[in-house]
């Protein structure tokens, strides 16, 4: 060996480094996924069909998206600063794919446990806003400028509240460790959704606006500032920036399974149903049976297809799906690997359910404008997640033990949270009308006076 | 019609009934006046359209026309006055403030100056072009050559 | 073993480039993007120390939010006219003296060897999770201390909005 | 400490710290500005100090041709301006001329007429509600509208074989006569519309982010209205209660029962409100239309060849802008002397200015999407 490094120096390092490269491998491509996913839900609730050209159904789509992407020109405009200009995309991507070091795919598939995981993710996906601050400043022209201070102010300020509403949830966790989280949540039997469902709500909304999605998509408003920092960038590039804006969604719904969600458990553990005398539980079959019905479903469309490609590619995936039901089945029977994929398949299932969430959002609100977004950052998420950080630490306090008695404690924390969010909202609604300056403080400067 | 008569005399020269819609003649001097006396003491409080008409064989060649309504009478009338070829017509703006882009788009297209307009540039033209279009002796294929040449660098065929 | 120390002088040939490369860029924002990399670097080293929580702690104060609020202001004053205005003042002599100063008091530490100081020797078996004990040590021991600086906080926060509150 | 350097560090002063205003152009090719026009915004921070439109690039010079054409000839022109709403420039134009002629259309014309109108009107209104919402960001809304109109613009093509630049009518009265399953098609669309724009008022009207968005924007004061001559849904939202439908009813209006909405406080909100009500009254009309359309002649009876008597005239109608009126002037020839087009989206964008001052460049958008401008008549 070189330098003199043994081989059990390198042991603990392998199996991480598999996870990862695994991770950045399969990222882009279950990003290219959400987005033809997201494509095609946007379309059927507008009643159109979406992508359907390209592969049956479109399946094809993201794979046809990436090439064109690599294959566009990559412009730098003329007086922007090259180093920044190049360095920005590459921060925020980097950032993004490194908050995936903590997170808990599977009871054995992680690539970190960190006994600080949830505080290394926190502080991985602020250094998300260099990405989008130094894009804006480097493209150098007024558009992105705007876009970019927007967004820092956005993200900066719904940080502060996505914190607490995690800290009121670790407080039932009691570790900050991602495994421990899940395994506490076993522990107790419940998921802290159900306990504590105001930080989860707290969180929703705040993990909403840090990735600039949904009702807070301002920076890249395309309307008003024709995408925001990213609209100097093109080609890869701008894949880049994609890529990230998809890659921090997938973390933050991470986070979100993981702590609210039950992590890789598998929805109503601690049921144990046994039917026809099988050793293994009802709700196992669950996964192979779903791979199943996908299968099916899919040559059904493969049979409706028209040209003889389609029907390829399309048997293709029937195919890759049978596959996974096979070894959803196969693992059943072997003790030690199944609860590594299954909880692999329950995590990316809640965490899929979560971003269909964020789509539908997306679809239904219009855009929040720049100073409300604001002041529901500050004078509602933050105080509200206060309120409820304090209501369940009393909780927490007033009841030691966990289990039931806890359970209560945490109805009363939350009904009293409940009293104070109504209150916040009456109090938000008064200045509804945005407060405009009185008609002579501005100067008086008559149509068509400005050169 | 009396109430005009009475009111300025000499100005208003003829008041006339064309297909049922009212229209008076009005000196141009008095353009700003009678204006003012049709807002306030006729309560024709919406200018609705304020235009031109280019007479190259008369001697007063331009025809300013204003069409005005009143919301109370729900009636309509059209002041009218005669411009000579480089006069220059008092703004309307203090009375209707819409007049404002209506008298730019006048400028614009006939050369009639307004003075008193804060800001009589052109409305719908760039600025540096050369010849007003509305204008009977502008023929309709005539373009500002030189222009087009510059900004569009093209020969201006037709 | 050697694996760790090379580790640590990536991180600490990072640290130092970066800081110098810092000093001398013209660029305010470029300036501002080599100190977060020596910061970087150096959370690199606390979590070679097993100091985890230190670690995450440097990212988020430092980098996540001191950091940001330098490029904020770089970003927002044009600095090019700042710029122009200060030529490169003549303090060099001052600067070159310090340096001596501080090259001196180096040479001395490194003759002096390891043993000079009473360091306890670094930790080799990974150490129990510290996030608990800085947690515990910090409400339980050191527990006035931390209220005044929580109250320090809140004077200069309350002061920054009066500040603010004028101009708008 | 020389007075000379003292001052020019405050003048620094001023400018590092003082904010600077940024001026920020809409360019013509800008996403929201529905068509080419440019907006130059002067911007305190994030709140317009000023604006001013600049237009020009879509100016055809139509009023110019009008003066080389003869008066059925330049039909199809006045199509072209407001192309999102083509009967309703169609009908102001042959009315007009008509008047001009002394002549009256048959009745069975004027209902018909009535009729393609406010289909029309109902169909610029979805363009409107769709691009409005889309620009506010609410993606959906979009999707909805147009498939309506879609509908609306099938019965257009069923009858005069074009979908947007129609040219349905002509001076005198109609071409053709209505398709059979015109009256059906038109009865089945007005009936499953109905619910239709609750769908729509179920997705904006109660949703707080719109209402945030829209509510206190834009405000445009009653007498600043009147003042600045702004017409239809845009002077109704101001509270003041008039339609030239009702003041001066033209084609077969005068026999049709319908409110005109008008909104209190003259806010992007009030405009929104005024117009979804507007499509149901137009809904409304068509029902009454559609039960009796008389028999008999579509087209007066008037020479091949017009030549109007030497005069003027005055006609405006209520598109669904506002006030469409047409200044005709003839001098006995085929040809007209004179023809002026008042388009009410170039005096409504002239109130852009006196909404803008003041609000977030967020809002900008929001009230050129509500002033309902269509930059082809804006530019004529």
């Amino acid at each position: 060996m070189p330098f003199g490094i043994t081989f059990d120096d390198i042991r603990p390092f392998i199996a991480p480094v598999i996870y990862a490269l695994v991770i950045v491998a399969v990222l882009p491509l279950m990003a290219g996924y959400i987005v033809l996913l997201e494509r095609k839900v946007m379309a059927h609730m507008q009643a159109r069909m979406g992508p359907m050209r390209v592969g049956p159904h479109g399946l094809l789509q993201p794979i046809a998206d990436a090439v064109k992407l690599l294959l566009k020109e990559d412009i730098t405009p003329k007086n922007a600063d090259a180093l920044m200009f190049w360095l920005a995309p590459l921060l925020s991507v980097t950032m993004a794919l490194l908050a995936y070091a903590a997170l808990p795919f599977g009871p054995a598939f992680q690539i970190a446990d960190l006994d600080v995981g949830l505080l290394f993710i926190l502080a991985i996906s602020s250094l998300g806003i260099y990405g989008i601050v130094l894009g804006g400043w480097a493209s150098n022209s007024h558009y992105s400028l705007l876009g970019a201070l927007r967004s820092a102010a956005q993200l900066v300020s719904y940080e502060t509240a996505a914190g607490l509403a995690l800290v009121s949830g670790l407080l039932l966790g009691g570790t900050l460790s991602m495994k421990g989280l899940v395994e506490a949540q076993d522990q107790q039997g419940v998921w802290f959704i159900f306990i504590a469902p105001f930080s989860f709500f707290i969180y929703l909304i705040a993990s909403i606006a840090e990735t600039n999605r949904a009702p807070f998509d301002l920076p890249e408003a395309e309307s008003e500032l024709v995408a925001g920092y990213m609209t100097e960038y093109s080609g890869f590039r701008w894949s880049l920036y994609f890529l990230a804006e998809y890659a921090n969604m997938i973390v933050v719904s991470g986070i979100a399974v993981t702590l609210y969600l039950g992590g890789w458990m598998r929805p109503l553990s601690a049921v144990h149903m046994h039917i026809f005398g099988l050793p293994y539980e009802l709700l196992d079959l669950l996964p192979a049976l779903i791979f199943f019905g996908l299968a099916a479903w899919c040559s059904k469309l493969a049979l409706r297809q028209g040209e003889q490609i389609q029907k390829l590619v399309m048997f293709l995936f029937v195919g890759m799906f049978l596959v996974l039901g096979a070894v959803m089945a196969w693992s059943l029977t072997s003790p030690s690997l199944m609860p590594g994929i299954h909880g692999a398949f329950w995590f990316i299932v809640k965490v899929l359910v979560y971003l269909y969430g964020f789509l539908w959002f997306r679809f239904t609100f219009p855009r929040y404008r720049f100073d409300q977004l604001m002041k529901l950052g500050w004078q509602f998420l933050i105080p509200l997640a206060l309120v409820n950080l304090v209501m369940i630490g009393i909780a927490i306090v007033l009841v030691q033990q966990s289990g039931w008695p806890l359970a209560i404690a945490m109805i009363a924390a939350n009904v009293v949270t409940l009293i104070v969010a109504f209150w916040l909202v009456r109090q938000g609604d008064k200045p509804m009308i945005a407060v405009l300056p009185a008609e002579d403080e501005l100067p008086d400067v008559g149509p068509g006076e400005i050169r | 019609m009396q109430r005009f008569k009475a009111r300025f005399g000499a100005s208003i020269i003829e008041a006339t009934l064309d297909r049922k819609q009212a229209i008076i003649l009005v000196a141009a001097a008095q353009w700003l006046e009678i204006s003012k006396y049709c807002r306030d003491e006729e309560k024709f409080d919406y200018l609705a359209d304020l235009t031109a008409v280019d007479w190259p064989k008369r001697e007063k060649r331009f025809d300013l026309v204003a069409n005005l309504y009143s919301f109370p009478k729900n009636e309509r009338l059209r002041l009218k006055a005669h411009l000579g070829e480089n006069e220059t017509a008092r703004t309307l703006i203090p009375v209707w403030p819409v007049a404002n882009w209506l008298e730019r788009e006048i400028f614009d297209m006939f050369g009639i100056r307004f003075d008193g307009h804060p800001d009589l540039r052109r409305m719908l033209l760039p600025e540096e072009w050369v010849g007003y279009p509305l204008r009977k002796d502008y023929d309709i294929l005539t373009q500002d050559q030189a222009w087009v040449k510059e900004n569009l660098g093209i020969e201006s065929g037709q | 073993m050697m694996l760790d120390s090379i580790l640590f002088y990536f991180f600490a040939v990072l640290a130092v480039g970066s800081a110098i490369l810092m000093v001398t860029r013209r660029n305010a924002v470029h300036s501002a993007v080599f100190l977060i990399s020596t910061l970087l670097a150096t959370a690199g080293i606390f979590l070679q120390l097993q100091a985890e929580f230190l670690f995450v702690v440097q990212i988020i104060l430092y980098v996540g939010g001191i950091m940001v609020l330098f490029v904020f202001v770089i970003m927002l004053v044009n600095l090019d006219v700042a710029v122009r205005q200060m030529k490169f003042n003549r303090q060099s002599w001052v600067a070159g003296l310090l340096a001596l100063v501080l090259g001196g008091l180096a040479i001395v530490v490194f003759r002096s060897g390891g043993g000079a100081f009473n360091l306890m020797a670094s930790p080799v078996t990974t150490m129990p999770p510290n996030a608990e004990q800085v947690g515990t040590v910090l409400f339980q021991k050191y527990f006035l201390p931390f209220e005044i600086a929580s109250i320090l906080l809140l004077v200069a926060m309350i002061g920054a909005v009066v500040m603010a509150k004028r101009k708008i | 400490m020389d007075p000379t350097r003292h001052n020019s560090t405050t003048e620094i002063e001023t400018t590092v710290l003082g904010a600077d205003e940024i001026i920020l152009n809409m360019g013509p090719q800008h996403p929201s500005t529905h068509g080419v026009l440019r907006v130059k915004l002067k911007l305190d921070g994030e709140r317009v100090a000023a604006s001013e439109c600049i237009i020009g690039y879509l100016h055809r010079g139509v009023e110019k041709i009008a003066e080389h054409r003869s008066y059925q000839q330049f039909a199809p022109y006045v199509d072209r301006m407001d192309y999102v709403a083509a009967v309703s420039n169609g009908l102001g134009y042959c009315e007009a001329v008509e008047k001009l002629l002394g002549a009256e259309a048959p009745p069975r014309a004027r209902v018909v007429r009535t009729i393609l109108t406010e289909l029309q009107r109902i169909a610029s209104h979805l363009v409107w509600l769709g691009t409005h919402a889309l620009d506010i960001g609410a993606l959906t809304p979009l999707f909805y509208c147009f498939r309506e109109r879609e509908e609306i613009l099938k019965i257009f093509e069923k009858y005069c074989g074009a979908r947007l630049t129609t040219h349905a009518f002509r001076i005198g009265g109609l071409q053709y006569e209505t398709y059979d399953g015109f009256e059906e098609e038109a009865k089945r669309f007005c009936d499953d519309f109905a619910h239709r724009i609750d769908e729509y008022e179920t997705l904006l009207t109660e949703n707080r982010i719109w209402l945030g968005r829209t509510k206190g924007v834009g405000i445009l004061s009653a007498e600043d209205a009147i003042a600045l001559a702004v017409s239809g849904p845009v002077l109704r939202a101001s509270g003041v209660k008039w339609d030239i439908r009702k003041a001066a009813p033209y084609a077969a209006y005068a026999q049709y029962k319908f409110e005109i909405p008008v909104g209190k406080t003259g806010d992007t909100y009030d405009r929104y409100i005024v117009r979804m009500e507007e499509m149901r009254q137009s809904r409304l009309i068509c029902l009454q239309a559609i039960e009796n359309i008389p028999t008999g002649a579509i087209m007066a009876r008037i020479g091949k060849v017009l030549k109007p008597p030497p005069g003027e005239v005055y006609h405006a109608i209520e598109a669904p802008k506002g006030e469409l009126g047409y200044y005709i002037v003839s001098d006995g020839t085929t040809q007209p002397y004179r023809v002026r087009v008042r388009p009410p989206s170039f005096i409504n964008l002239q109130a852009f200015d006196k909404m803008a001052r003041g609000s977030l460049v967020a809002d900008v958008v929001a009230i050129i999407g509500t002033i309902d401008i269509v930059l082809g008549e804006v530019d004529r």
